[in-house]
């Protein structure tokens, strides 16, 4: 939760000051141009310097590092083009892989990797994946951030060819649309209808091709009110918090679902992430 | 092998296949739930439990985001109505200023809220009430000047308290928690946000 | 240990434009933690880009310039191959230097 | 130039603008090794008492001064991207100052000769608040502010 300085100033709206404001002020937009407007000029002002690219070097790093007990870097990770190759590797996950006779999103397939070619534990692997100040970087953060930076512009290309891939997508449309907890809700409380939106914030309709391709070819995205850097996994862990659920747990087959389904109605579009947002 | 084998097997391979890739509506809906069981965890207030449905959120689910068949829809209003407690001393209309401060409120009832701190209805989060809060949502319908376009009658009291305390009573499947049934709000709570819709002297009125 | 920063300097016309990400917490000072203590400020306090040995921005910041710092500016002066080094130095006494070949 | 610092300084009489005039001032190109913080500058806490200090027209309220990239409203006040373009000649320092700030002075960025008088950077906003850019040239000080609205949003926690 940020805290930033809100209220602290405002005990100080000196009345000279005010004058002196008055006078020297820039007449202001405001007035002519909507609020959303506004905010779309804003978002457009970010873009030209994203502090993604910070992670996106740092997760280059970790990627070429020989690292763990093995002392191997990654670069032998087969992320579904074969081993090493990072090009347009996040455009077709999640996927499934033979090795682990499981469908995998691009952080299970990490953790994958760090376990069989670095020897690291599971559980060391998965143990941070949402970071949180200088204190707590997550590799994975960085890691997801540099490989998904390796599939800006190339095509959403999800497959459901084998049985598995296309049973998680099934999964992964009911859990959409699962309803519980004291709230009574669900993914699609938020994100099954048009033009919505949550105090100001849109909420892309997830049920439609349009809506789902604009969400998912944007995460992840660093995060301007937390300073983070954040991976899809933990959207939908976020999600699930507001919606009052359980915690969501990361790599999760309910989350590889999930991400399964939203990927694979995300296809045709141009992947454009690392983004970033409010 | 002969021929006939091998068109066993193919035969065999196929309906592998088909079992595989088009099991019924009803076997993903298992799937998903046992899905769910084993992808979350218990954290602070949440439980596991809170992944066990009612008969209206199951019905809902299924109802896959539509509304669901007539019948459907009648019988969980039926069950939901038969919910609604209304205050025993007969008062429906509380604070108003209360009522202001819990639709702002959003937090309650997440793992990551404080067990006995505030509990709001986030009212503002989905409806734009009075006028003053421009940062309102539009999942849910304008209320502003609900009590003023309808009246302030005994009977629209009623039914604001009603719809906040179960709103399923009145909408088969609506987005809207139901803040009495499911224990969110208190009854007070559920009294100070009527009166922000139907007190006359509230800013939604004005 | 700070990361590197991201430093991007490239050339159009005379003039090279150069723009920097740094990765530093900037706390303010005012935040307070989930036990309600506050978090110290830690910020960096001065900034020096150099070129062939001359300054061409130098830069005092206080903890309001937000996390991860971005800065962007225009130099004439520099020519492709050229090196562009950014310094820093945040009120712990922890430095950073970092450079970038002008593209 | 230390003449006319001085004049401002004594005519002023007070603290904030003693601190902020010396911080958009002292910094200087090749001293870039030695470089201080000046610590007073960025304590300074009310607007008011600089514009009372500056009276008789210093600083100079300037058109030339132009902010780009800086929205009218900024969804997340964590973040407010400012960019400013100063067409005074002899532009030698440009700072970013935001009113209600706790600490007014966010950055004073010192322009050597050479470099273009023009820079976008990021800054903090605790709410909505009026940001100036304070330009220094020949020895003169020039001010422009912008209306900066901040909107905090989103789903309660």
């Amino acid at each position: 939760m940020m805290h930033i300085d809100r209220g602290l100033g405002a005990g100080r709206r000196a009345a000279a000051l005010a004058i002196a404001v008055a006078l020297v002020a820039a007449p202001t937009a405001l007035a002519q141009s909507s609020a959303a407007e506004g905010i779309a000029k804003y978002r457009e002002a970010l873009q030209d310097g994203n502090p993604a690219e910070l992670w996106e070097a740092r997760g280059e790093g970790l990627w070429k590092e020989p690292r763990g007990p093995a002392k191997a870097s990654l670069e032998q990770c087969d992320l579904g083009l074969g081993a090493g190759v990072v090009k347009g590797a996040y455009a077709q996950l999640p996927k499934y892989f033979a090795d682990a006779d499981r469908v995998m999103d691009l952080e299970t397939r990490l953790v994958w990797c760090m376990v069989k070619l670095q020897g690291t534990s599971d559980a060391d692997a998965r143990k941070n994946p949402f970071g949180n100040g200088t204190d707590r970087k997550s590799n994975i953060e960085a890691l997801v951030a540099y490989i998904t930076s390796e599939s800006r512009g190339v095509k959403m290309n999800v497959s459901l060819a084998h049985p598995k891939e296309a049973q998680m997508y099934k999964v992964g449309d009911k859990i959409f649309y699962f309803r519980g907890g004291p709230h009574d809700f669900g993914c699609v409380t938020c994100h099954g209808a048009d033009n919505q939106r949550i105090r100001l914030q849109d909420l892309p309709n997830l049920t439609k091709v349009e809506g789902a391709q604009k969400a998912y070819t944007t995460w992840p995205a660093y995060r301007v009110s937390q300073g983070e850097l954040r991976t899809f996994q933990w959207r939908l862990n976020d999600c699930f918090r507001q919606q009052r659920f359980p915690e969501l747990e990361f790599g999760s087959d309910a989350s590889i679902a999930l991400t399964m389904f939203l990927a694979k109605n995300a296809n045709g579009a141009a992947f454009d992430a690392p983004a970033i947002k409010r | 092998m002969t021929a006939r084998r091998i068109l066993f097997a193919a035969l065999f391979a196929a309906i592998l296949v088909g079992c595989a890739t088009s099991p019924s509506d009803d076997r993903i809906s298992v799937d998903a739930s046992t899905m769910l069981k084993s992808s979350f965890k218990a954290r602070g207030q949440a439980g596991l439990d809170r992944l066990d449905q009612d008969d209206t959120q199951r019905l809902c689910s299924e109802a896959a985001g539509k509304t669901p068949p007539r019948e459907v829809a009648e019988r969980i209003e039926k069950q939901n109505l038969a919910t609604i407690q209304y205050p025993a001393d007969g008062k429906l209309v509380g604070d108003w200023k209360n009522g202001e401060k819990i639709a702002q409120e959003g937090r309650g009832k997440q793992y990551s809220d404080d067990p006995a701190g505030p509990v709001g209805g986030n009212c503002y989060a989905c409806h734009q009430l009075a006028p003053q809060e421009v940062a309102y949502g539009t999942i849910g319908p304008s209320l502003y000047r609900f009590g003023k376009l309808r009246g302030y009658g005994i009977e629209m009291q009623r039914y604001a308290y009603g719809k906040i305390f179960n709103s399923e009573a009145f909408a088969a499947c609506s987005t809207m928690p139901r803040f009495g049934h499911n224990g969110i709000l208190s009854e007070q709570q559920i009294k100070d946000v009527t009166a922000l819709l139907m007190d006359p002297a509230s800013p939604v009125n004005q | 240990m700070a990361d590197p920063m991201k430093i991007r300097a490239s050339l159009v016309g005379d003039t090279t434009e150069v723009k920097v990400l740094m990765s530093h917490e900037m706390e303010t000072g005012q935040r307070k933690d989930a036990q309600g203590v506050v978090i110290p400020a830690w910020f960096i306090q001065t900034v020096t880009v150099t070129h062939g040995g001359k300054t061409v921005l130098a830069a005092q910041w206080g903890p309001a310039v937000s996390k991860n710092p971005f800065v962007s500016f225009k130099f004439k002066g520099g020519a492709k191959g050229d090196k562009v080094t950014i310094a820093w130095a945040d009120n712990r006494g922890d430095k950073r230097t970092d450079e970038a070949t002008i593209a | 130039m230390d003449r006319k610092r001085r004049q401002v300084l004594k005519s002023g009489g007070g603290v904030t603008l003693l601190t902020l005039v010396a911080a958009a001032g002292w910094l200087r190109p090749g001293d870039a090794a030695a470089q201080s913080w000046n610590k007073a500058a960025f304590d300074t806490k009310s607007m008011a008492d600089t514009m009372k200090a500056l009276g008789g027209g210093e600083p100079v309220q300037s058109k030339d001064i132009v902010f780009f990239q800086t929205p009218d409203i900024a969804e997340n006040g964590a973040v407010v991207p400012v960019g400013i373009i100063s067409n005074i000649p002899n532009t030698e320092s440009i700072a970013v100052l935001i009113e209600k700030n706790p600490n007014m002075l966010a950055a004073v960025f010192d322009i050597p000769p050479g470099t273009e008088p023009s820079l976008s950077t990021r800054v903090k906003m605790g709410q909505s608040s009026n940001i100036y850019a304070l330009v220094k040239a020949d020895g003169k000080y020039f001010v422009a502010a912008k209306d900066v609205k901040v909107t905090l949003g989103g789903c309660g926690g």
